[in-house]
């Protein structure tokens, strides 16, 4: 009875858009024209040729490989890092929390002048360690990391979540621990890693779909696909097939793909994890 | 004595600087004159601050305007997200476990669909419902509890409720929605709190939405004015950032009343607790 | 107060109940008269919270089925049955102070302000706790907390109380305290309270009758005192008495019996130098009133499979006696003791029944 | 409020900076108090992109906008739909407008099969050379004038450069080069009604100027290089004072005009040595959605907009070049208070003013184009064969969809 | 085994510990004889949990010194001290077997594999778990984590075992079963074993000695029978029996005692038709093995402040007799009572100390 509005919710705003969407990905519509009509599977055979579309199915997949990695262990880090109570640790927190606050377009424009090669902080700050620096956005691999360097900021909900998760750990574990002679290291890796298991993996599930689908804004709005379709990720190209350049079941086509390259990389995290026997 | 001092303030005091430095920069840079090239060494604060970029904001577009349809929208969509998000949260919480996980990896195929795969086809639906450029569309993702997250936030939160509280309560005549109301919401607060604040940052950026659906310029929400800052003079660097600054600083703001709980030592606890005080 | 027929008996006919695929009741029929204390007791997972939710209708039947004062009350949800249930965890609401508390389910069901104020108040007199109305529950000490529960069921003023564990979570000594008030509630009201326990101690000690339940059925019914003194089975020697019945199969140093498991409680063991069973102490208990020797006999028995199993486990039967304290006995002592032949129980060793 | 769906309200989508929605706005007001009896719903957005997004949405969920405006480089797409009602009929049977009132390259640029008129042009910008003239005056090298050759530019950038300042400021793009490639007598494409390839290798004189354009960059130095670009606009650096020439349409006006530390005019582009003038179209039209139950009110909005009241409001915020050619010969335009002086100079492009192509598939060639064609020009892949697997990674775009 | 003077003698001197403004401990003194075993007994609260985890090393102690067969370990961390501690809810790691779970301190400290393998074997042969080794601490019922958790002890071959309430958390049986364990194993190990618990009948039974604690300080020391029957003040005369130890100020029924607090138990009163106390019985609670009287007399005392705190009570004194079952007593009957004279606790009503 509770799920019901919200359960109304996800059919009409997300079901049944998703089925027309997937319906759409056998027409030739356009998005102008209203229409559209079967086309089988002509935007597959399409698919399959399209170069660019290999481009930018590998710019998601370095995305995803390194992104995902480096942001959970970001959010890992700092969550146990922080989470044993000491005077001002909330205000440590905060800080790493904040620019997760901040809104998607201004957290771009903000990265456009901290990567800016000549007057951005973070050139000016290699700087002072005798780097001459980059001009991030202008090189394929640099704008790919400069992208993922935006990225490893707003990491506030699994930071959250970790710092919950540890702080349900109990205590009494470390010290049982202790007093068998485990040290803060062996303590991490015996103790708090393997009973975080569970939500490391939901985090990365999570992040995974994230990290595909969802931070698009920012990517957008930063290097739109340049340089050299480098950061054209997946959501990007479809965005822009489907609303610049008129082929919007071409890109309803994408968004299958992009669901299924989900899945599958969700199922093999998954699989993996169940090999490492980290779930029971 | 001093190695224990640097594990435990000077590292994280570094980490906490490194996350904070964007959000200085951004202040800082709206401050420098406007019109000025921007300096080549790094400046931690500029030699001369002004306000000038604030005050020519209002100058360049109906910035007042602009925000206040955007609190508006916030203040509509806001309450809706956390009753929907607490509702389904408190129904999450009385389904059996088994359900309860169905239930959860239905919110992570949610997920999977991409959001540009339901822009144009809920265009249509808002255009049925004859909706199209009003806020309703922006409401949309409150409906949705704007994110699986804050539904799980509140189904955990509604997890320090005992069972035998509500059948304590079914047994003295009080229907379900009565128990949502009066014994489970009023214990979780904190996760209210919480929610809001998170709903807050979420509407208050949101900028696809209002993009796509609204079209009257004058109910335009801030996201989308500061795209059109973004087309200005490039030199303007104070400008943007004092208009990136706006957009962000009501979301810094209410995040810090919602960090003493979700920040907390232990948040679980200080989310659960707060029944009262 | 009532007139006629005192409301508030109870009749369960054949009532099972699965939990997925966990059986909590398999066909249980119990019948509880009105105005009676009633206590249901039995090992954790037995099904005793089960029987309570089923009578306060927060949970369905699977089969069979529950009458009050004659009447089938499957489709009446729970708040119109006039039943009220005290939680182990007393359930109180956190958020609420001891009157709202007591107020809630008055205001839920729009009883008229004054009236609703009235009836907190006397429950709250009734059992002392009118000074405590402004605190929160989570001000309170166990006992308190524990009165507070009760005085909310009280303003129900149901025909029926259902009472799970009431007492798990408070200390020995407010244990001691409380129980005593219970009983005197029930004494005064005498209403229908049934009364859920998993220790064996309290269900002696409160309630007319006892129901001992193990996996989902009923083993035994009847007064404290009768239970113990004639356990209708191994599991109800078992469990009721601490430390336990003491049983040997075969009957072994208890006297020959094949195909019998015999049952000798540790108090009916007395120490006597003509004994008939030499033991060996093993440990001691003092428990400062009276003491528990951990002893071990040599089995003696005829039973060719009881025999077995001893030597097997490399050992003599186990016997623990209960005695006075301050006998001067030491582990390592040998003793002599004789059993009360009156009080040797038997039982079928195939079936677990009495013989 | 029935404005989506009823007769007394249009939905005009426009796209524009700050300070150009506030001139369309103005306008908007305008027309509201010269026809009171139709409600216009302005809604702006700022870039391209987005209009494009909200384009789409609107189109695909059924409730496009009555009018919205649209580069030319990108209404092929929507014309090769059949999602705009053709103007031409409206404006033969118009008695506010006469089809011999605009410049006739504009309205070329949007007749989508080339005869019928699909939508109504509203600006006719070419490409320009804006210069510092107090730059020019301290390096002591001429101003500029019509008939300029590519070898007189070079000198002046060669001169210009040095000291933290450069010659040149152009971002590589196909707009920007085209120009050259038509001065020299070359072509972009092999047949500009129906390409289907880039031809920058394949014809000598559209490699030549190719070259020409990269050795800016790469052989002379005279363009601000990577880091430097990236860091910082050339517009800004134009603005600043250390750039002497800066390549753009009519567009950068406005901003332009907030310049107090010099002086400024704006140059023809310089001429292919033996070739011709020559120079790019910009130009945005005001388009009508198909199938929309108010194109009369929508077109009365379009009337107002090109009429000469509608045109001399926005040529008054210096963003436009008025497609109207009485509007734009007269003093409104040639002789406004501000910069820049030579206002003449858009004006005499119009003879040699040149479209790109105007298929459905333009708009993603051309952006594809311009993101290959930046690695070539600051040097990030090597000259023939970036130029070589830029043809061939284009080629396969011109072909349209399955249909 | 060991040679020389065994490990694992333990003093406390004047140990405090306080936690943020409440204290914990408050000057505690004692010394545990090596391989002796000692039972810290207190209500909630008093700093039992506290003591050993100074012993333990989880925690530093503000004043005070521990000193671990005489040298002072303040400055020795946990793992260092050959210390090994069994926690109430028995922290086994749940993400591990059982066999993972004895192996976790071997594979730490690097022990060679087949060694480990063998001592972790040896330990859970000796708890009878070798059967469990492959199932997850979740998989098990309270008892048998319990043992793993001992197990789990053992396996560290400490010389001090600090046991914080083990059995707490196990019903009636299992807990009689698991003490017996508890005993035989430091009957075999004769290891120092430090035990706590809250509840007062298991202080009396285990234990070669008790420490009643209150608030931070250590109210008594001695053998459990010698507490029992000599409490040192009224707290530990209070806290140490069920039901408590029955205190009259003024000394009342139990004799004129001005200035003085008389005591006696329950099972020190008999009913006695000639006895001089004359009572009536309130209720009742029958426990099988025995029973339990709960009667109320007629204060007669010459003591001002006590009769006039019976009076404005509005009721006499409370007297809680032990007796045995079967003795066709009931509510409402009046009986008689003689206090065993010998048996009369005295305590100075000002301080509460024994006189
Ligand atoms: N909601 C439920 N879902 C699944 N199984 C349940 C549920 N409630 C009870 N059970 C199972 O039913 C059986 C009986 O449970 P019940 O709560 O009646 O036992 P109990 O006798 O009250 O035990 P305890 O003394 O531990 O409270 C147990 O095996 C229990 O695990
Ligand atoms: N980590 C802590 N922070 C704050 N107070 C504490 C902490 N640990 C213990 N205390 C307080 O110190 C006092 C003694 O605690 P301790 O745990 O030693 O009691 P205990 O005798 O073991 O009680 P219990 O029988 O309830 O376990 C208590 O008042 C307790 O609230
Ligand atoms: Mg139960
Ligand atoms: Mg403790």
């Amino acid at each position: 009875m509770f799920l019901a509005p919200y359960g109304v919710a996800v059919v009409l705003l997300i079901a049944l858009p998703a089925l027309l969407n997937f319906g759409y990905a056998f027409t030739d519509h356009t998005g102008l024209t209203r229409d559209p009509q079967f086309v089988g599977l002509a935007n597959l055979r399409r698919l399959l040729a399209d170069d660019f579309f290999l481009d930018s199915l590998e710019a998601s997949l370095f995305h995803v490989a390194v992104s995902v990695p480096l942001r959970l262990l970001a959010a890992v880090g700092l969550g146990l890092l922080l989470a044993a109570p000491r005077p001002g640790g909330r205000w440590f927190r905060t800080a790493v929390y904040l620019p997760t606050v901040i809104p998607d377009v201004a957290l771009a424009v903000l990265f456009l002048w901290v990567l800016n090669p000549l007057y951005g902080p973070l050139n000016q700050l290699l700087g002072l360690v005798g780097h001459p620096g980059f001009t991030w956005l202008a090189e394929p691999t640099t704008a790919r990391v400069g992208v993922i360097l935006m990225l490893l900021f707003p990491i506030g909900e699994g930071f959250i979540v970790v710092l919950a998760a540890r702080r349900m750990l109990d205590g009494r574990l470390y010290e049982a621990a202790a007093l068998e002679g485990c040290g803060p290291f062996g303590q991490l890796r015996r103790l708090t890693l393997p009973l975080l298991a569970p939500v490391l993996v939901l985090l990365v599930v999570r992040d995974t779909i994230l990290t595909l689908q969802v931070n698009f804004v920012p990517a957008y709005v930063l290097t739109d696909g340049r340089p050299a379709n480098a950061t054209q990720y997946l959501p990007v190209y479809i965005f822009d097939h489907a609303f610049e350049f008129s082929g919007f079941a071409y890109g309803a086509l994408i968004t299958i793909v992009l669901m299924a390259i989900s899945a599958v990389i969700i199922t093999a995290q998954l699989l993996t994890v169940r090999r490492w026997r980290v779930l029971r | 004595m001093i190695s224990r001092l640097i594990g435990r303030f000077v590292v994280p005091a570094l980490f906490a600087a490194l996350f904070a430095a964007p959000l200085w920069f951004m202040a800082v840079g709206s401050l420098r004159p406007v019109g000025l090239p921007p300096p080549r060494t790094l400046e931690i604060f500029p030699p001369d601050p002004t306000v000038a970029a604030y005050t020519r904001l209002p100058e360049l577009m109906p910035l007042f305007r602009y925000l206040a349809n955007s609190a508006l929208v916030v203040a509509l969509a806001v309450p809706l997200t956390v009753v929907v998000a607490s509702l389904t949260g408190f129904g999450l919480r009385l389904l059996a476990s088994s359900a309860r996980r169905r239930v959860t990896i239905g919110l992570l195929v949610v997920l999977l669909v991409p959001v540009t795969a339901v822009w144009a086809t809920r265009f249509e639906l808002f255009r049925l419902a004859g909706v199209v450029d009003t806020y309703i569309p922006l409401l949309a993702p409150a409906m949705l509890a704007g994110s699986p997250f804050l539904v799980l936030l509140y189904a955990w939160s509604f997890g320090g409720v005992p069972n035998t509280q509500l059948e304590a309560a079914r047994l003295e005549g009080a229907r379900w929605i009565a128990i949502w109301r009066r014994v489970a919401l009023p214990q979780v607060r904190p996760a209210t709190l919480a929610v809001a604040v998170l709903a807050f940052t979420f509407h208050w950026a949101n900028f696809i939405d209002p993009l796509l659906y609204l079209h009257s310029g004058d109910r335009y929400t801030y996201a989308l004015g500061l795209q059109f800052l973004r087309l200005l003079n490039p030199t303007d660097w104070p400008l943007l950032m004092a208009g990136c600054v706006i957009a962000t600083a009501p979301c810094v703001l209410v995040f810090l009343l919602a960090q003493r709980i979700l920040l907390n030592d232990n948040p679980l606890v200080a989310l659960r607790s707060g029944g009262r005080r | 107060m009532r007139v006629g027929v005192a409301p508030g008996q109870i009749r369960l006919e054949s009532l099972s109940k699965s939990y997925g695929r966990v059986t909590a009741l398999d066909g249980v029929d119990l019948e509880v008269r009105a105005g009676e204390l009633i206590t249901l007791v039995g090992p954790s997972g037995s099904g005793k919270s089960t029987i309570l939710r089923l009578i306060a209708g927060l949970d369905r039947p699977d089969a069979g089925r529950v009458l009050v004062d004659g009447k089938d009350v499957g489709r009446v949800p729970p708040h119109r049955r006039a039943i009220a249930m005290v939680f182990q965890d007393y359930a109180l609401y956190p958020h609420l102070t001891v009157r709202d508390n007591l107020l809630f389910g008055l205001r839920v069901r729009r009883v008229p302000r004054a009236e609703a104020d009235r009836q907190a108040r006397a429950a709250a007199e009734r059992l002392e706790i009118a000074d405590l109305l402004d605190r929160y529950p989570d001000q309170m000490s166990g006992g308190q907390r524990q009165r507070v529960a009760l005085a909310r069921a009280l303003v129900r003023d149901p025909s029926v109380y259902l009472l799970d564990e009431p007492l798990a979570s408070l200390d020995a000594q407010l244990r001691f305290a409380t129980r005593t008030d219970l009983l005197a509630m029930h004494q005064e009201l005498r209403t229908t309270m049934v009364h859920v326990t998993h220790d064996q101690a309290e269900a002696m000690t409160l309630g007319d009758r006892v129901v001992v339940l193990d996996r989902g059925r009923v083993r035994q019914v009847g007064p404290p005192q009768e239970v113990y003194d004639e356990p209708a089975d191994v599991f109800v020697a078992g469990f009721l008495g601490s430390p336990p019945m003491n049983l040997v199969v075969g009957g072994g140093v208890l006297g020959d019996a094949p195909g019998l498991t015999l049952g000798v409680r540790p108090e009916d063991l007395a120490l006597d130098p003509e004994g008939p069973i030499e033991v060996t102490v093993e440990a001691m208990e003092t428990l400062g009133s009276e003491a528990i020797l951990l002893t071990r006999a040599r089995a003696s028995t005829r039973d060719p499979a009881a025999a077995a199993a001893a030597a097997a486990a490399g050992a003599g039967v186990r016997l623990t006696v209960r005695t006075g304290p301050r006998h001067g006995v030491r582990p390592g002592d040998r003793l002599r003791l004789r059993p009360d032949p009156a009080r040797i129980h038997r039982f079928d060793t195939e079936t677990g029944r009495r013989r | 409020d029935d404005r989506t769906e009823g007769a007394s309200g249009i939905t005009v989508v426009l796209f524009g900076d700050a300070e150009e929605i506030a001139g369309y706005r103005t306008m908007v007001e305008a027309f509201e108090a010269a026809t009171p009896d139709v409600d216009v719903t302005l809604s702006p957005v700022a870039t391209q992109d987005e209009l494009m997004a909200k384009l789409t949405t609107s189109f695909a969920g059924g409730t496009p906008p009555d009018v919205f405006l649209l580069n030319y480089r990108r209404y092929g797409q929507f014309a090769a739909q059949g999602a705009i009602e053709p103007a031409q009929s409206y404006l033969d049977g118009s008695e506010a407008l006469d089809e011999g009132d605009f410049s006739p390259r504009a309205l070329d640029a949007f007749r989508f099969d080339g005869k019928a008129l699909t939508c109504m042009p509203q600006n006719l910008s070419s490409l320009v050379v804006y210069y510092n003239a107090d730059l020019f005056a301290k390096a002591g090298v001429p101003v500029p004038k019509a008939g300029w050759t590519w070898d007189n530019f070079l000198v002046t950038a060669k001169a210009l450069t040095g000291d933290g300042r450069y010659g040149v400021g152009v971002e590589p793009s196909v707009p920007r080069i085209a120009p050259f490639v038509w001065s020299n007598g070359g072509e972009l494409v092999d047949d500009p009604n129906r390409p289907t390839r880039l031809t920058l290798t394949g014809q000598p004189a559209t490699r030549k100027a190719v070259d020409w354009f990269l050795d800016l960059q790469l052989v002379h130095k005279v363009v601000p290089p990577d880091a430097e670009e990236q860091s910082e606009s050339s517009e800004a650096r134009f603005l600043r004072g250390t750039l002497g020439m800066y390549l753009n349409s009519r567009v950068a006006v406005p901003t332009l005009r907030t310049i107090k530390d010099f002086g400024w005019d704006v140059a023809p582009l310089p001429v292919a040595p033996g070739g011709a003038p020559a120079s790019i179209l910009h130009s945005d039209a005001y388009c009508m959605s198909a199938g929309r139950p108010n194109h009369t009110d929508a077109w009365r909005f379009i009337e107002f907009a090109m009429g000469p009241k509608g045109q001399g409001i926005l040529a008054e915020s210096g963003r436009t070049v008025p497609s109207r050619l009485d509007v734009a010969r007269s003093d409104a335009f040639l002789k406004p208070s501000l910069p820049p002086r030579s206002a003449q100079v858009y004006l005499d492009a119009d003879p040699h003013l040149r479209a790109t192509p105007r298929t459905a598939t333009w708009s993603r060639v051309e952006r594809e184009t311009d993101a290959l064609l930046e690695e070539l020009f600051y040097g990030r892949v090597e000259r023939e064969k970036g130029l070589r697997e830029l043809e061939e990674k284009i080629r396969p775009l011109f072909a349209e969809p399955p249909r």
